[in-house]
């Protein structure tokens, strides 16, 4: 079987397996559409590894191959065929999806038992993945687009999966409208290049773009910002990234799956895909820089101070993948893909463990009520250390060799993009802070009830309610389970996160500078043609900023253990000193509700306006109103003359004949 | 060669509910019900056996009706109606079915939470539910101006008495709103029809075919007070802002399987007579009001999607969506470009496949909700009814256009045409889009999500429902995965209405040279 | 002698009659107006007939008489029929039949 | 004294070209005296059977004269028989012969007796008859005369009636003052042509007389005021609904219909044909005239609880349509009117059967009230009714539908598009008060808004009795349901009545 054959297997498989327990749901017996849905992810992983094979044995320039099954729209010049482009770029990325999603299906397996929506659950999982992997294989815009939009409404799915908890589908909705403003721009962008080029699919718009576009030219720079929009909807980036933590209301799997690894990096495949263009159009780049480092430090500034667990994990995201927008943008597509491997792994990682917590806890995510669950649960303890120092960038661990790689790449480059590595620094810094942060307050400190309760060896069970709000809850179908899963009891979830944690740590010797550079050299092919090939700081400047990453990651951890293990008093006291930040900390900036004010308000105001004012003044009032109006006195006045008295008659008949007279005398002369 | 095919499509439902008039009803309705898959199968056969890329009618008919009037028997399919035509055929069976099963003998299948509920005179019904599909299947196959407009006006009459006679609420003052409403407009396209035919005539026979009303030319001032009468005929119909006063009064009376016909089909008929009648005949006037229509389009995208936002009951938040999505095809039709049109035509035929099965849902959420109508009582139906629900998840997402949904085509080439030289109508209509995610969105999350509402019984829908609902949604499915099935029947046919069109808004005005002809009006 | 003076009065008298018709209220007084504007009609026949000297306004004229004639009886008719069944013998008091 | 009489010779008669209108005067005569004869088989059965013979025979004999083209005026150019008078000779009898069926069992002719009623009823028509042959003044008088005479008495056929007498009275002195303003017209016009012959008028326009001539223009306008009074155009509309209302329901439907067509006949004969040189002089007006007509008379039939005066109302609109095709003064328009008027025959016979069979079993009389619910009671009533409605109202498949299609392209060929404009305007008022009688018939269980102001009752017509159905008076639902199949026959298949239509067209020579 051919690259483009394993291809078509990599989407095949989780569609059956998709449609397999979607239509079967009745009939698969106890977890079987659990172990179906993993199993069809674990297929399109070995597919992918097929595809690798075929790939790498295939000579370096000719490794971008184009499959095509039908036509899917062609008419009026229009053409979009449903096609997929196996390259080293979509080759790894599905190789990162499909074995994250896989490992996260096992998770699952236990996570979800309990559920009474366990098939339901998969079958989205499983639909998820098929479209983010045709997104990843779209050798088009327009089928890019069914990917990307698909890819949104499974995560709608996903965060209201408990679909009676208000809060969840408040949440979905959120998700998803900023994903369909996504979606229009990338309609947009997709028309301005189709309107220059007159195709839709990358190589010809590749090919034809240097040729139509004189450098900055403003319909490029235009598509590409509307790109951009896409892309940041989906990474959640500075001012499209409000749904992000709110989409912590899924099931902790899915945050961990789509809010984390795959779904939120869609952004930085997209940019990276799009090289060419970027490489036209620098101010579109950055743009993309500029917003990219301004959400990593904004979010990173947030984390250190949000309480719920998960959201100070998905403001880490939003950070992470900031620099990842920050190394694509400014050529550094390697490490900018790199750090979006190891990120992955990690940072699944640390979900796969603040979730048994979070389980442990009885669905509690506040960290004010977490502490010392280092005795309880070992094995979460060590996994999600493991996590929390990968993300600090702790020496030698895998964030530590990507995210410094991309820093070392801005500087490289110099000039303001120097700026925005130093700021990369200082957000690095905090994240070395707040990862240390959540270690600290979660496995050590006083250990809270719930903490001894599982040391004695039985889970407590919170009451059912929606820990955001209160409200009561069922177990039925609709609401999370009765009973919770930690990874220390079920097996499925250690091999879960075993074998994360292993990456977590290793990950980076794809990517030793100097040594080992496997992963840049797979990726050339597809990035040889950048402007930017030959910039390559040279693995003494990449040590030099490694080595001042590792530094930054001590010092923030350290602080962090001062602040959190030494004297717990001082974070009071620094707490009241910072009053002012700390507020505009923990009400994330304000962005909620200038969004409320700008935008929502304003269309349900002008909704209100528009049905009493327009509706029942204009439409009904002055169209229909007049119209009857003007009837009606027509009708008054044709039957007020119709008095019934026969002289009246008589005299509008005389008189009637006298105009007639007076006229054709008129005429006559 | 001329064929007798077509006339026993139009007339077949006719016929079959006057035969049925004089036998029992429980016989009568299945017959009429019959029918009407037999005009589906003729329907399927014409697909199937109308090779792409074709132009040029097919199964015309061609007979003199009125030769005193030079009105003649003319019917043909072409891309532009094949469709259109097929939709029609396909949304007559569900809605008959629902309406005979509605008049009593699925007695099983009716307890008080069950959208079917039996009304009486079922005789009468299915006979108006006959004419009906005659009348809107004669439209979409008249070939002959004359004929088109007596269909057009015929389809009033069974809806009319349809809505008059099994409606809830304020049903009269409703259906006679409507009829006014759309009669007003298509009495005025009657005098312009009429004075297209003669005006364009000169000294030659007097003609209404439209094949030779393209060949005819006429003065620009007199097409522009033609078109502005047929402007209104359709605009009404469709409905446009600000000429949509009917809607709501009439959405809310009509009772279902009457309605599903109203908002998927009778509103297609008013932006088809766009593409089929003044376009290619009024192409000057076309290219004149070119701006007006679309900012009238893109007035009722946002119009109506914000409306929509705003509405607490599902039936008024489809019916302002309607206007949202009829504002779609119009801004299409007038980017007056192929690819446009191409787009407008797609979005027809869509936007009928979803309204469908969404009226059906709502229905029976609806009565589900102890048949309040209103969101608030509804609410947490998805609950023991993953069926419903995952078919009201696709007809959602396929409504709002996201990409993968056969509306998503249409859409997308809605806006391409828009964005080519009218780019800021463009992206005010892409705006559309991104509102229309809301509301839909919103809907399906008051009703099937949240806490179960107060007095809703949430239940799985039942067999007959399903008989209704399902079809229609596999179809929209089907055609998400091979669009083309139907892009390349329609090309050729949508290219050559607009193209006349399209060179004068261009540049040169066709009927200039012929200004000393003019007949004024 | 001149013909235009019989028009002229004719003309009048046909206006007389008129006049007669919208003020006068008893039905009795109406249709002898009535008389008074087919006679004018007649007189007008009869100036032009002399006029024009051919004899086929003296006849139309002739003709006129009789319809006149036939027309008085019917409305006495009803005017009697009225006065039986004790109806206002008033033609402003007939206004049940209106709007 | 021989040589006296050998001076004088009789102008030579065309017998066959007269018969019709023997056989109706002659029934005329028959069926009075056989009312002499008491004996209810006499006066229920005999007498009617007489009338509707007579009619017959003369349908027979008209449809024996029948020959297209331009024919010679019999008796020394009296009387036409071309196909004109010929064709709306046929609408009379026709209508007689509804008449004569709808007025069976009605009260009003055991009051009247039912010889002198089917007397009445054949001069009438007689009259009609004459008028639409009429070839000069003198016979278009006779005629106007003799169809107005026996319709002042039948009006006030309900003797015992206040208003059928009031009606009668009104259309009586209404009518005369009409008929005196046409004589001084018809005088006018014999001044200034100098001939009272129809043919020689035509001749003399243009050549011996000036169009622009003050003395011609006056007696136009007179004679066109008198004409537009029996046709009920507007402003000379203003007994039309009252006299209908108050006459006896059979003899509205007569007037609503014969009437009109009578007066239309006459109207294209002398506009089309006398005065057809003139056209330029007298078609604005007359275009006026017919605006001012579509929009008073659909103004004033909304809101009408009484459906009688609402027909009444919508027939004075209908007039003004009719109108539209006399102003154009061309061949088409002639065609275009005279099909109309033989579809307003069918659409309003058909109403007014069902008004008569519900008048008499409903306590509300001829009031919209009494056809409340009428679809579940007796469909075969509501259907006639709901058709004619249709028709009226100019929705296909109807006759209607055609019959104003044909109209508006007329007038839109004879460069007079904005009066189709005003035609459908017309036509949509007209839709408030036509559909909201279906509404009351089918969609029944709510209450009709019934007029504002001013508040009248609906008295229930003479003798009605609850116990009493609809299927009790069989022919007058089988009346209706003729009529109302005609009305949709001539709507969907056309072609029979244009081929007669065509005909009459080529009647009047003048026109293109």
């Amino acid at each position: 079987m051919n690259a483009t054959g394993y291809g078509w297997l990599v989407l095949g498989a989780p569609l059956v397996g998709m449609l397999i327990i979607a239509l079967g749901w009745r009939v698969l017996p106890g977890r079987s559409a659990g172990w179906l849905g993993s199993a069809s992810i674990g297929i399109s992983f070995l597919a992918s590894v097929g595809m690798l094979i075929e790939l790498v044995d295939r000579p370096e320039e000719s490794r971008a191959l184009v499959g095509t099954a039908y036509t899917y729209v062609e008419t009026a010049g229009f053409r979009a065929d449903l096609s997929i482009l196996v390259d080293p770029l979509s080759v790894f990325m599905c190789l990162v999806v499909s074995g994250v999603s896989f490992l996260i299906h096992l998770y699952s397996i236990s996570y979800m038992t309990s559920d009474q929506g366990f098939a339901r659950f998969f079958a989205y999982l499983n639909f998820f993945v098929f479209s983010m992997l045709l997104l990843i294989l779209a050798a088009n815009f327009v089928l890019l687009l069914v990917g990307w939009a698909f890819v949104g409404a499974a995560s709608y799915l996903l965060i209201s999966f408990w679909y009676r908890r208000g809060t969840a589908t408040a949440a979905g909705i959120k998700a998803f409208v900023i994903n369909v403003i996504g979606d229009v721009g990338l309609v947009i962008g997709a028309f301005l290049l189709f309107d220059a080029t007159g195709a839709l699919d990358y190589a010809s718009i590749f090919a034809a773009a240097p040729e139509v576009f004189a450098r900055n030219d403003a319909q490029l720079v235009g598509a590409c910002l509307m790109i951009l929009v896409g892309a940041f909807a989906k990474s959640a980036q500075l001012p499209l990234h409000t749904w992000l933590p709110d989409a912590m209301e899924g099931p902790t799997p899915v945050s961990a799956l789509i809010h984390a690894a795959t779904m939120v990096t869609a952004g930085v495949y997209l940019i990276a895909r799009c090289h060419p263009l970027f490489e036209l159009a620098p101010i579109a780049a950055d743009v993309s820089a500029i917003l990219g480092t301004a959400t990593l430090i904004f979010a990173a500034s947030v984390a250190m101070t949000a309480t719920d667990l998960k959201r100070v994990i998905a403001y880490s995201t939003m950070s992470q993948i900031g620099y990842m927008i920050l190394g694509v943008s400014v050529a550094a597509y390697g490490a900018g893909l790199f750090h979006l491997m190891t990120h992955a792994f990690f940072k699944a990682l640390l979900f796969m463990g603040a979730g048994s917590v979070i389980a442990a806890m009885g669905g509690i995510q506040s960290l004010d009520r977490m502490g010392g669950f280092r005795k309880a649960m070992p094995f979460t303890f060590v996994t999600f250390t493991i996590g929390a120092l990968a993300l600090a960038g702790f020496p030698l661990f895998a964030g530590f060799f990507s995210k410094d790689e991309i820093l070392a790449y801005a500087l490289e480059r110099g000039g303001g993009y120097a700026v925005l590595g130093i700021v990369g620094y200082i957000a690095a810094l905090l994240t070395a802070f707040y990862a240390g942060r959540m270690v600290f307050r979660v496995f050590f400190g006083l250990s809270v009830p719930e903490a001894d309760e599982l040391a004695k060896g039985h889970l407590a069970h919170g009451s059912h309610a929606n820990p955001a709000t209160g409200e009561e809850e069922d177990t039925d179908v609709g609401f999370p389970g009765s009973e919770h899963h930690v990874a220390e009891r079920e097996w499925p979830m250690k091999l879960a996160m075993a074998p994360l944690a292993l990456l977590a740590v290793v990950a980076g010797v794809l990517g030793i500078p100097g040594v080992t550079e496997t992963l840049e050299h797979f990726l050339e092919p597809t990035f040889e043609d950048s402007r930017f090939a030959e910039v390559h700081p040279t693995a003494a400047a990449e040590w030099v900023g490694l080595a001042a990453g590792g530094l930054v990651a001590i010092i923030g951890l350290g602080a962090a253990f001062l602040y959190f293990m030494r004297d717990p008093g001082r974070r009071v006291a620094t707490r009241e000193r910072f009053a002012g930040v700390h507020r505009v900390l923990i009400n994330k900036w304000y962005f909620d509700e200038i969004f409320d004010h700008a935008i929502v308000r304003p269309v349900a105001a002008s909704g209100r306006f528009g049905r009493s004012v327009v509706e029942s003044a204009f439409v009904q009032g002055v169209l229909v109103g007049g119209t009857v109006g003007v009837v009606r006195a027509g009708t008054s006045l044709a039957r007020s003359i119709q008095t019934g008295e026969l002289r009246s008659y008589a005299a509008l008949l005389l008189v009637g004949v006298s105009a007639l007279i007076l006229y054709f005398l008129i005429v006559s002369s | 060669m001329p064929t007798v095919h077509l006339s026993i499509v139009v007339f077949l439902p006719l016929a079959a509910a006057v035969l049925a008039a004089f036998l029992p009803a429980r016989v009568g309705r299945w017959l009429v019900v019959a029918a009407t898959v037999g005009v589906l199968g003729y329907a399927v056969a014409m697909i199937a056996d109308y090779e792409p890329g074709t132009t040029g009618l097919k199964y015309v008919t061609d007979d003199n009706w009125i030769s005193e009037l030079g009105v003649r028997y003319q019917l043909g399919v072409d891309g532009l109606n094949l469709f259109l035509i097929a939709l029609t055929a396909l949304l007559w069976v569900p809605s008959t079915i629902w309406g005979a099963l509605r008049s009593g003998s699925g007695a099983r299948a009716i307890d008080d939470r069950a959208a079917l509920l039996p009304p009486e005179r079922p005789r009468l019904f299915m006979f108006h539910m006959a004419l009906a599909e005659t009348a809107v299947l004669g439209a979409f196959c008249a070939q002959d101006l004359a004929l088109f407009v007596v269909f057009f006006d015929l389809m009033l009459v069974p809806f009319y008495f349809l809505i008059g006679g099994w409606g809830e609420g304020d049903r009269v003052r409703a259906t006679t709103a409507f009829v006014i409403y759309t009669l007003v407009g298509s009495l005025l396209m009657l005098a312009g029809a009429i004075a297209l035919g003669v005006l364009s005539a000169g000294d030659a026979e007097v003609s209404f075919s439209f094949a030779v009303l393209e060949q005819r030319t006429l003065g620009e001032g007199t097409q522009q007070w033609i078109f502005c009468l047929f402007a209104a005929a359709f605009l009404v119909k469709a409905p446009l802002f600000p000429l949509h006063g009917w809607v709501v009064d009439t959405y809310r009376a009509t009772p279902v399987a009457v309605l599903v016909l109203l908002s998927a089909v009778l509103s297609k008929v008013g932006v088809y007579g766009f593409l089929r009648i003044v376009l290619p005949i009024l192409p000057d006037a076309s290219a004149y009001f070119q701006d007006l229509m679309l900012v009238l389009a893109v007035v009722s995208i946002l119009y109506g999607s914000v409306l929509a936002f705003s509405q607490s009951e599902p039936r008024l938040v489809v019916a302002y969506s309607s206007i949202a999505q009829l504002g779609f095809v119009v801004l299409g039709i007038f980017s007056l470009t192929d690819i446009g049109a191409q787009g407008a035509l797609m979005q027809m035929v869509n936007h009928g496949l979803v309204v469908g099965p969404l009226f059906f849902i709502i229905a029976v959420l609806t009565a589900r909700a102890g048949g309040s109508p209103t969101l608030e009582q509804m609410g947490g139906m998805a609950l023991r009814a993953p069926v419903l629900a995952a078919l009201f998840l696709v007809i959602t997402l396929a409504t709002l256009a996201m990409p993968g949904s056969p509306n998503f085509v249409g859409e997308i080439l809605i806006l391409f045409g828009a964005f080519e030289d009218k780019f800021v109508f463009g992206v005010i209509g892409a705006v559309g889009v991104a509102l229309a995610a809301v509301y839909m969105i919103r809907v399906f999350q008051l009703s099937m999500h949240n806490r179960v509402g107060p007095g809703a019984e949430p239940g799985e829908a039942r067999v007959l429902e399903l008989v209704a609902i399902a079809p229609v949604t596999l179809v929209v499915v089907a055609l998400g995965v091979y669009p083309q099935l139907v892009l390349d029947r329609t090309e050729g046919a949508t290219a050559a209405k607009v193209q006349p069109a399209a060179t004068v808004a261009g540049g040169q005005p066709t009927g200039a040279q012929d200004e000393a002809a003019e007949v004024a009006p | 002698m001149n013909t235009s003076w019989f028009v002229v009065l004719s003309a009048f008298i046909f206006c007389v009659g008129a006049t007669g018709v919208m003020s006068r209220r008893s039905p009795l007084v109406v249709l002898l107006c009535l008389e008074l504007m087919l006679n004018a009609g007649n007189l007008a026949l009869v100036a032009f007939a002399r006029m024009l000297g051919n004899e086929e306004g003296q006849i139309f004229a002739l003709i006129v008489v009789v319809v006149a004639a036939c027309e008085v009886v019917i409305g006495l008719g009803i005017i009697v029929g009225m006065f039986r069944r004790r109806l206002p013998i008033d033609v402003d008091q007939m206004t049940e039949l209106r709007g | 004294m021989s040589a006296l009489l050998a001076q004088v010779q009789a102008p030579e008669i065309d017998y066959q070209g007269l018969a019709p209108l023997f056989s109706t005067i002659g029934g005329a005569l028959v069926a009075l005296m056989a009312g002499l004869f008491s004996g209810r088989f006499v006066q229920r059965a005999l007498v009617p059977a007489i009338a509707a013979s007579a009619l017959l025979i003369a349908m027979g004999m008209a449809i024996a004269n029948w020959e297209p083209g331009d024919s010679q005026p019999i008796i020394e150019g009296a009387l036409a028989i071309d196909t004109l008078a010929l064709f709306m000779s046929m609408l009379f009898y026709v209508t007689g012969l509804a008449t004569v069926v709808l007025s069976l069992r009605s009260d009003v002719q055991r009051e009247v007796g039912s010889g002198e009623y089917m007397a009445l009823l054949l001069g009438s028509i007689s009259g009609m008859v004459v008028l639409a042959g009429a070839e000069n003044m003198v016979t278009l008088f006779i005629g106007f005369e003799l169809l107005s005479i026996p319709l002042y008495v039948l009006s006030a056929g309900h003797v015992r009636r206040g208003r059928s007498l009031e009606a009668g009275l009104k259309y009586l002195v209404v009518g005369s003052v009409g008929s005196a303003t046409l004589l001084y017209g018809l005088a006018l016009l014999y001044g200034a042509t100098g001939s009272t012959d129809f043919g020689a008028m035509a001749t003399a326009i243009g050549d011996t007389v000036a169009v622009t001539d003050p003395l011609l223009l006056t007696g136009v306008a007179l004679v066109a005021t008198g004409l537009a009074f029996k046709a009920s155009v507007a402003p000379f509309h203003q007994w039309t609904p009252d006299v209908y209302e108050g006459a006896p329901t059979p003899i509205t439907s007569f007037m609503a219909v014969a009437t009109k067509v009578a007066a239309f006949a006459v109207i294209l004969r002398i506009f089309d044909y006398a005065l057809a040189d003139a056209q330029v002089q007298w078609g604005p007006a007359l275009a006026v005239l017919a605006t001012v007509t579509i929009v008073i008379g659909n103004a004033g039939a909304i809101a009408q609880s009484s459906l009688k005066r609402m027909l009444a109302w919508s027939g004075v609109a209908q007039a003004g349509y009719l109108l539209a095709g006399v102003v154009v003064g061309t061949q088409l328009g002639l065609q275009a009117t005279a099909f109309y008027l033989a579809a307003y025959l069918f659409m309003n016979v058909a109403a007014f059967a069902v008004v008569i069979a519900r008048e008499r079993v409903s306590e509300h009389g001829d009031g919209i009230e009494s056809l409340r619910d009428l679809g579940r009671a007796s469909p075969w009533l509501a259907w006639p009714m709901t058709i004619a409605m249709l028709s009226l109202a100019g929705f296909p498949a109807t006759a209607g539908f055609i019959g104003k299609f044909y109209l508006i392209e007329a007038v839109v060929a004879g460069d007079y598009a904005w009066l189709g404009i005003v035609i459908v305007v017309g036509s949509m008022i007209s839709l408030v008060y036509y559909l909201r009688v279906t509404a009351v018939m089918w969609m029944g269980r709510f209450e009709v808004e019934l007029p504002t102001f001013p508040r009248r009752t609906v008295r229930p017509a003479a003798g009605w009795s609850p116990e009493a159905d609809a299927g009790a008076q069989p022919e007058v639902v089988f009346v209706a349901i003729l009529a109302a199949a005609a009305t949709i026959f001539f709507g969907i298949v056309p072609s029979p009545l244009f081929d007669l239509v065509r005909d009459v067209g080529t009647s009047l020579s003048s026109l293109v």
